[in-house]
């Protein structure tokens, strides 16, 4: 029996520096984030995202959160990244935060190149954007396959990348002969094949390379591409902490002055219990997110169990608010011009990216040594 | 005691009788396609449990299977009954019902046979489980009504000839009782339709704008004033006409089984289980609307089927939420063809297209024909006696309770 | 893939006969049948078991029920006995029906001996009662553990037996070389040790055989404690139907008189919609097993997928019904004098009685080609 | 932007110190127990966040911990907070609340060592979710009061000297209006404490019948009329009491851990994501649990706590009821020596004795302290803000109102 990683008591509540960051995102989503945009992206509109994304990235400077100082980032942990989550999460925001700041940045960090570094520094600035090209389903500890290198030059096909569409490089995965390095791949050398996505706020693509001009930027790959995948599944975790929170939030609000039967809805009991028990839901998975960001922040031992129960948990609360957003509007929740459906899609599309739910807890099983019946 | 079953042996013997002289006289096979339906609901062989001279022959609803059985073993056309769903199920009862001999004579037998399409014209914006409190307005006018207001949720509405119809006739009562029941002619120029689009992107559903509708009276259905009980006899159809699944594994269910079967790459063990109990839930739906059936053979529908809708709804929603976990890195792309692209569907199956679509279809099986929370109110109050909910508007005009 | 079975179009309305016999059984279990009496087996009073189990066995010829008329017996079906199920569930009561006059029964039905012949006229008169002797956990498809058989004695030990307290003759599984057969052993001659259990209302008991004189009954043993096993989860379901029937009308009756708040509780519109989904439920329950029965009165071959979905569906709600009553009654349904809690100890013993809901999909998994991950 | 944490350097420090020099001049190894424990209260490091001179420091909540560790290191005896969880938990919070000094100097140090142990006499036959409509009635008599009337529910009675005690005091106002908070002597001779068997067949909790038991006024908590307000203060108290796990795999999630880890030979397919989901379940209770207590450790515990109790309950429910579909054929069996014997215990442990008594015994936890039905009103009314049940009895007398 292998021994069970104990938890860490950490300082669970917000710093003034996630509390800043938290107030500054809300504030410009409001005013630059149209649910109207959003849902326009579903028609192919994508107008939104280079201007929002731009000015998150270089004028809010959460490009180069993650990034240190030495390399011009703000030097920030996994802590902050989160609660920048929560509240794109909650604005179902469709900018490239978790693959380029967070999945592809983190992939970059160790990165022993100078090539690598320099990156580091642009996707710092908010002047490039990255995307780790892996299917968007792919858990922290699944199989990867690298691609095939040949002469400096990368072929294969990877398909449903999350964040391709939005990156000007990407970081591939490829086989050395000796282990999996990342080399840089520039957008422009691959063939990035948009997909229709059941969450177009969050389009994946299909990547196709034949001979595209590749160069090595980590030769320890492995460990660094789980570090990114360990990293993104807690940030995500966070991410539908938020989409939940605002599924609640806004129930709650218009219940509140939706009246039916001569009454207002929020006032019928059977409503009321729902949201209550919906509220425990959603303050346990804000709970859940911020103790799997907080190990990986400090690098806990305890961090791999925290980030498994953080999206086993979060992935299918989330896909809960959003269903009871959709159902509680009535009608209108089922109608194009609401934005719940850009909630319920963003979840169900969260819940299955970075690992199902059942998928982290069958990592989790081998975790904290509850194995699956002995054959 | 008796330890034998009624088997009904005489009529139906009968019937299978009557049928096959039916199709000795009249071969589908050269016959055109509407005298044949037309000749079909002469002969009482439409609806065998509607009265004779209305397409039936008074017989238990259950002996139809009879007919259809044999009807299709000669290669007869049908109805199309999948693009008449609210005239066959919901108009088709409240006009048997509450109709004259004329509007009997008059409607069912184009309904029947699909030359007339129906649609519903019920909700509104402001009244969408309440639906007593409808505010579009009838106003008397000589021997006919004026109808204005807005609907929604009108699916079909572009293709419909005719729309049941629910209005207020008398905003100075308490809203129960001041509403009407109208047959209201959808080719009338006051009538607007405009696409609703919903989540899935297709707009399945439409707003309808009302202005300055003309009604003759003679399609007013019931007496001015019981609108809101002639609507009761139409939604209790709807419900019980939901979830009728006489085969095994129908549905989302059957079509989660089958990529489960198809696709073992996909299969993990979390999953597992929840597709046994899915299986097992829709199984026993089933059945137990099987012996639903069986009980209401030869009754009136009753609030027992809202509680068969709420089941069908969460079977639904939970297979198809199910199935894109299972699906995986499949599960995030939405590409069957149409993707998002807004289209106007004349039917829907919620068991067709990509996973996705059906996700997020399903969502609307515990709002439309009545919320899962109104079933549920439905069931506690007219099934098991419980007290209703406190009402502030009940005994008060409309109009002083109107928002 | 295997072909399917499909679902048959049996009649699943009641007869006049099985609503006969549930009539009679329900009054004379309201008028015999004290929630008080039971509570006191509990306590170790089992002063009601014997009376009441002669009337119905023997007046109103339920012990016979399954027996053909031309070995005494009533030549009903497993429609029936069902029906009766159906009432002793509903009734809480601790009567040995199930496991002598339908498993221990079903066994000896088609008895190839003399003295299997008269052991079921001696059931089906009521003069004697007897047990199948296997764990009450076993399910229908369960590996089978047959005693070792020597010279016409029989060794062993079986635990958790359920009805071999009420039996003065056990049916054992025995080991004849070439397969399993079914013998009779008098009680007298084994020990039959009873255990404190769960459900005192139908305790179970660890069966000690030691060199006990043992009559070999029936030959082809492994077919007829299949279909025992079968037949008797098919009739469990109703009982379990008629455990969460009594759960749901017992709560509603309370909720419609007690007030709290000023108000009858059962006008709070949470509790109206628990009850409403419960309603659901349990007619959902009744129509599984009804179903389950008239597959295998028929001997239809869609029995064993009825069976076990009608297990699988019936065992879960039996216990929901149970732990909303207790839920509902609020702290009285938590006291010694409410009946609730005999309802929620049988419900949660039925649940595991005869293959547990789990154990009755794994079986389905099989029958439907709905198989566990490819390895 | 400061990336600097709040670490409490100096008061931790400060404190750490103080409890080695208490240590210094107390050696636990050679004093007695009750010694011991006093001196301990009147170093204020019984409970730190209290005031200086009732056994606290003025400190932060949380700060408590390093107290508890460097007492249990140097192994000091204990107050045994097990036998008396009323009184630490609900009877001292209030009293310090809404004690008089006299009530505090009086009360608060024998409850704290474990001298006094105190039991709850709030639930009633006929108010059970409705705390309010209490029928025991106290009537002034002189400089004191007279107490009649039946109370259930009363966990620890028979061992208990004091009770924390709400009671009717004017009938003629509107129910909330009309309760006074006592503190009462269960010595008294009016008081008769009778068990109360529960569906594990024990006796955990008490009737107690009150007859003509006498108060003197100066036990009276709070003023007249002030009950409802002093009462809820103590329930908070026990809500958030309820559910405090610093450490993994705690109760009976840990109890079904272990028994999965050690019993390989149960384990099936069907059963391992339920017994994950519940793991991951209890861990994010934890968390929940531990970020609660750093948002409180300054302030008042809150409505939130009622949330945590709904979840606790749900979580111990469905945890012992799969632990008894796990063990299968044993889970038929309960028989850990106890069985149903009716016994009085001093103590409950949820994650104790076997899995059926565990079973039924979790049955208890969306009941006691405030059913789960009253807690998701407290959450949907005091937290997220929604409307009140509509009632019929809050302007009226009470006696017009009860039963």
């Amino acid at each position: 029996m292998s021994q069970l990683t104990q938890p860490s008591n950490l300082d669970l509540l917000p710093t003034e520096f996630e509390e800043d960051a938290r107030t500054t995102v809300r504030a410009l989503l409001a005013e630059r984030c149209e649910p109207s945009a959003v849902t326009a992206m579903y028609d192919g509109d994508r107008a939104i995202v280079a201007p929002l994304w731009r000015t998150l990235a270089q004028e809010l400077g959460l490009a180069g959160l993650l990034v240190p100082e030495a390399h011009g980032g703000a030097g920030a942990t996994v802590r902050e990244a989160a609660a920048v989550a929560e509240e794109l999460g909650r604005g179902a925001a469709p900018v490239p935060f978790l693959t380029s700041a967070v999945v592809a940045t983190t992939a970059l960090l160790g990165a022993d190149t100078e090539a690598g570094a320099e990156l580091l520094g642009a996707l710092a600035a908010g002047e490039r954007t990255a995307a780790l090209v892996v299917p968007f389903s792919t858990a922290p500890d699944d199989a990867l396959a690298p691609l095939d290198l040949t002469d400096g030059a990368v072929s294969g096909t990877v398909t449903s990348v999350a964040g391709a569409v939005e990156a000007d490089v990407l970081l591939v995965l490829v086989d050395t002969g000796s282990g999996i390095a990342l080399a840089m791949v520039e957008a422009g050398a691959a063939s990035v094949q948009p997909v229709v996505s059941l969450d177009m706020s969050r389009q994946i693509a299909d990547v196709v390379l034949d001979g595209a001009a590749a160069t090595i930027v980590h030769a320890g790959g492995e460990p660094a591409v789980r570090r990114a995948l360990l990293t993104g599944a807690a940030v995500l975790a966070s991410e539908q902490a938020g989409v939940a929170r605002w599924c609640l939030e806004e129930t709650l609000a218009y219940l509140k002055v939706r009246t039916q039967f001569g009454r207002v809805v929020g006032g019928f009991q059977a409503i009321k219990h729902r949201l209550a028990d919906l509220y425990a839901e959603v303050e346990s998975a804000g709970a859940a997110a911020v103790y799997a960001a907080a190990t990986v922040a400090a690098d806990d031992p305890d961090q791999h169990v925290a980030t498994a129960v953080a999206q086993s948990f979060c992935s299918d609360i989330a896909v809960h608010a959003a269903e009871e957003a959709v159902q509680l509007h009535g009608g209108i929740g089922m109608t194009w011009e609401h934005p719940a459906h850009l909630y319920l899609k963003r979840a169900k599309a969260d819940q299955i990216a970075l690992g199902t739910p059942g998928a982290h807890r069958a990592r989790l099983a081998e975790l904290v040594d509850l194995p699956a019946e002995s054959a | 005691m008796d330890l034998d079953h009624d088997v009904h042996a005489g009529p139906s013997a009968d019937l299978e009788k009557r049928v096959a002289a039916f199709l000795d006289e009249h071969d589908p096979a050269t016959m055109d396609r509407l005298d044949f339906l037309r000749a079909q609901f002469d002969a009482g062989l439409a609806w065998v449990w509607f009265p004779e001279g209305l397409g039936g022959l008074g017989l238990p609803q259950q002996l139809q299977g009879i007919v259809d059985e044999a009807m299709s073993r000669a290669g007869a056309p049908t109805n199309r009954p999948e693009t008449n769903g609210i005239g066959l199920g919901m108009a088709a009862p409240t006009i048997l019902a509450f109709g004259t001999d004329e509007q009997k004579q008059r409607f069912l037998r184009p309904l029947w046979t699909g030359e007339e399409i129906w649609c519903q014209l019920f909700s509104e914006p402001g009244a969408g489980s309440d639906l007593a409190n409808v505010a579009t307005r009838a106003v008397r006018d000589g021997d006919g009504w004026v109808v204005n207001g807005q609907k929604v949720w009108t699916s079909g509405a572009h293709n419909a000839r005719l729309a049941i119809l629910v209005a207020r006739t008398d905003p100075d009562v308490p809203k129960h009782a001041g509403l009407t029941y109208f047959l209201c002619d959808m080719t009338d120029p006051g009538v607007e339709i405009r696409p609703l689009r919903q989540i899935t992107g297709e707009a399945e559903f439409n707003e309808v704008f009302l202005t300055d509708v003309r009604i003759p009276d003679t399609q007013r259905l019931g007496a001015e004033g019981q609108g809101w009980k002639v609507a009761n006899q139409t939604l209790n159809n709807e419900r019980v006409s939901i979830g009728r699944a006489a085969v095994r594994e129908t549905g989302v269910v059957g079509v989660l089984a089958r990529t489960w079967r198809e696709r073992p790459e996909l299969r993990t063990s979390d999953l597992h289980d929840r597709v046994l109990r899915l299986w097992v839930d829709n199984e026993v739906f089933r059945v137990t609307g099987q012996r639903l059936r069986q009980k209401l053979a030869q009754g009136q529908p009753g609030p027992e089927g809202s509680a068969m809708k709420l089941t069908f709804a969460r079977i639904a929603q939970e297979a198809t939420g199910l199935e894109l976990e299972l699906l995986g890195e499949d599960g995030l792309r939405y590409e069957d063809g149409q993707g998002w692209t807004m289209v106007r569907p004349d039917r829907v199956d919620f068991a067709g297209r990509d996973a996705g679509y059906r996700y997020l279809r399903a969502k609307g099986n515990s709002i439309e024909g009545g919320t899962s929370e109104i079933m549920r109110n439905v069931v506690a109050e007219r099934v098991l006696g419980l007290p209703g909910e406190h009402r502030v508007d009940k005994d008060r005009p409309w109009k002083e309770t109107a928002r």
